[in-house]
């Protein structure tokens, strides 16, 4: 069995297949932070941050950091050569004109319809939603990347969200560490499981019906 | 009105009321206009609504107004990471309005603009867009949102001169451009005042019309939300 | 009796007596560009130009010009020290922002309420309106800098514009060669007169009823 | 994708097509694509709809195109100083739009800031506003006014990188910002193009996210509309 680091490794190494030469991608907080790290040699990727910056690079060595030079996460980061700075109110600008190629997200809840849950617990967690909503919004492609289920073994993957929403009928593509599901117009449809990982599996621990034809990847 | 300079953060906000709408720049801890804040700390000023993109961490930035009292009223996108924040919001001490970042960002930006209303996708089909205005343009769905102005603006830049033009360092802008704009009366600090000519007219951000106030900070802690380090 | 030069000139200097410490001012093309040159000597006044720049200087020496230096009537000018430059889009945000504390602009016509037209003379004559809808719309204060009546002697001033508005009931003060006049809720105000002027001679050469109350101040 | 740089004007608009809608950045002859605007009349496309602030001037930038037969529909703030735009606005064969300054200028902003539409003070009480919704915010009146994109923007900066980060000079900037955000493709043309980190990021204007093509332009003639000097 995996470890909660080694899934998460797993989901980012996943969602990196994902990205394109000339992309400009927005990764949310926690994994999908760490698909920077796997973009391929010699790919052009260019990362934008929220707080108002388009060529992010990784994290400083020590020494190197500096304190007017964080990411949305508010973690220290680099800038990588062709930086360029710019307003949070420009960056949103950038973000609602839908510029961001590709959007990865981290999510609490996604449903059937494509809905998305990540910005609260009504009467007992809230810490605002952030950028979420305005990236959900207006992203030419959203993708979760995320753990299957919670902590506790519970389904993520629902028939509607429970959860107060951050966007509806956002999602293109759920990344985890068991599958890859596409949201399409018929529902959720699996197009690829981890190996040594069966559909049965995956269904077993989603909570909404998964669709299954043809013949699936194993990743 | 020809000379905004100032020689202290405490005598830039020393008339700043009880019940003032106060803008803060910064996201996190960086780029706050840290000076103006312990100023305004040190004042004890009280029932002050707040707008800053968050409410930093205990112990730092804004959370230091929150902390000493002033707050009654918070307009923010962010509220994670301050725990006596959640306190203060679930037993009803602290008014909080959550909004999306962008609309917030631009809400800023349009009342420094002059735009009392503009229409936005991000939040449509949540509960922010509830009871809010929504129309139709092309095949998206768009609800309208208000300007978001402020009595005061708090706002932190890398240099400035004394006429008020600003000029930022990497992420630290942030917040601090629209906030500049958007307020009655915006008092900036920066790390470096220098005499008009110094700054090379096409880097300025912040043209000196918004800045009514402008002083050189005296201390720059410059704290970091999360020391995050590469192997080398 | 004054030539046409020196009408201009004197309206120009006329007006810069409203000009205060610290004021930010707009100055149309015409007359009100030439109200820079009576700038009084230590009075802090900063010059907008629509076009995205704060700090315009005056025109250049022989050789010093660039093309890349125009103000919104498109000739070349200097920048002071402390000068900025911006989009047309930042210009007018801060214009529309109501951050102009002066505005003087020409006008074709200007009437009672007013209410100002400076931009067509429909089947005849269109130039567009530019910028000067934006700003009588949102100057703190609008100055109208303008000859008394036309080449042909006919009034501008009068008791309703018949050409199409650029801005309606957006007037707050007209300067001309011959007299200052307020607008006011009750009408037109006339508040000074030039030297060897009398109420009456304005009066013969307005299209509107003037209002003369008290004491007028002879310039 | 990943190659933005063009080696000529030419190669950069072959692909613009008949009918068209094409943005050109420019204040009368100042910031203008020279070397764009030139290859465009080149290829003789027709019925283009053009957006700019003016008709510049007979026998220079944006009139180069209208005297080629190339225009067939024109948005802008103002038409003055160019007879053969007026000649042709009245005879029917020239549709012309115009706007106030900077109504164009924000409904361009806004374009590339994906909002569909906004709230503006300019116009209201003029034939502008005819037709238009009105409201009231406060104590002003507003009319709605929709954001302005188009087919392709032509702009000119000073300098670029290949990644089409560009930065402008003095009042050479004016509507190129804008409008380099607001179309689908964007094609900038710099005096000088220079590699990936050689501009500071601090000093970027426009995002290179939003150019999609790149090229040093080879002639600038950089005429003047009104040479004015001042007695020594």
């Amino acid at each position: 069995m995996m470890t909660t680091e080694q899934k998460r490794e797993r989901i980012a190494q996943r969602a990196a297949l994902e990205l394109r030469d000339g992309f400009y991608v927005n990764l949310g907080i926690g994994i999908p932070t760490m698909v920077a790290g796997y973009v391929p040699t010699g790919m052009d990727v260019t990362l934008q941050a929220e707080i108002g910056m388009l060529g992010v690079g990784p994290y400083p060595l020590p020494g190197e950091e500096d304190a007017d030079l964080t990411n949305a996460g508010k973690e220290t980061v680099t800038e990588l050569p062709g930086v360029c700075y710019f307003s949070s109110a420009d960056s949103f600008a950038m973000i609602r004109a839908r510029r961001i190629d590709l959007s990865i997200l981290g999510a609490m809840e996604v449903d059937e319809e494509g809905n998305l849950a990540n910005w609260m617990v009504p009467g007992r967690m809230v810490t605002g939603m952030g950028g979420a909503m305005d990236l959900v919004a207006s992203a030419q492609r959203l993708i979760v990347a995320m753990e299957h289920t919670t902590r506790d073994g519970a389904p993520k993957i629902l028939p509607r969200c429970t959860l107060p929403l951050t966007g509806s009928r956002v999602v293109d593509t759920i990344i985890t560490e068991l599958a890859v599901i596409r949201v399409t117009p018929q529902g959720l449809l699996l197009t690829e499981t981890a190996p040594g990982v069966t559909p049965e599996q995956v269904q077993a621990r989603t909570g909404a019906r998964l669709l299954i034809q043809g013949l699936l990847i194993e990743g | 009105m020809g000379n905004k300079v100032f020689a202290s953060a405490a005598q830039a906000i020393e008339d700043i009321p009880d019940g003032a709408t106060v803008m803060v720049g910064g996201f996190g801890l960086c780029g706050i206009p840290e000076n103006l804040i312990r100023a305004l700390v040190k004042r004890g000023v009280r029932n002050l609504h707040t707008l800053a993109n968050d409410m930093a961490v205990p112990g730092a930035g804004l959370s230091l107004l929150l902390e000493c009292g002033s707050i009654s009223e918070h307009t923010a996108s962010y509220v994670g990471g301050n725990p006596l924040l959640a306190d203060l919001m679930f037993s009803g001490k602290l008014k909080v309005n959550l909004m999306p970042q962008g609309n917030f960002a631009e809400s800023i930006r349009a009342a420094g603009a002059g735009i009392p209303a503009f229409f936005t996708p991000a939040g449509v089909g949540t509960s922010v867009s509830e009871g809010r205005e929504l129309r139709r343009f092309g095949e998206r769905a768009y609800m309208l949102q208000e300007a978001l102005s402020a009595d005061f603006a708090l706002v932190k830049a890398w240099r400035g001169d004394t006429k008020g033009n600003l000029v930022y360092r990497k992420t630290a802008r942030n917040f601090n451009p629209m906030m500049a704009t958007a307020a009655k009366i915006t008092i900036a600090e920066v790390e470096e005042l220098v005499e008009p000519g110094q700054l090379d007219g096409d880097h300025i951000v912040t043209p000196g019309i918004y800045v009514k106030r402008i002083l050189q900070g005296g201390l720059y802690e410059r704290r970091v939300d999360k020391l995050r380090f590469r192997q080398a």
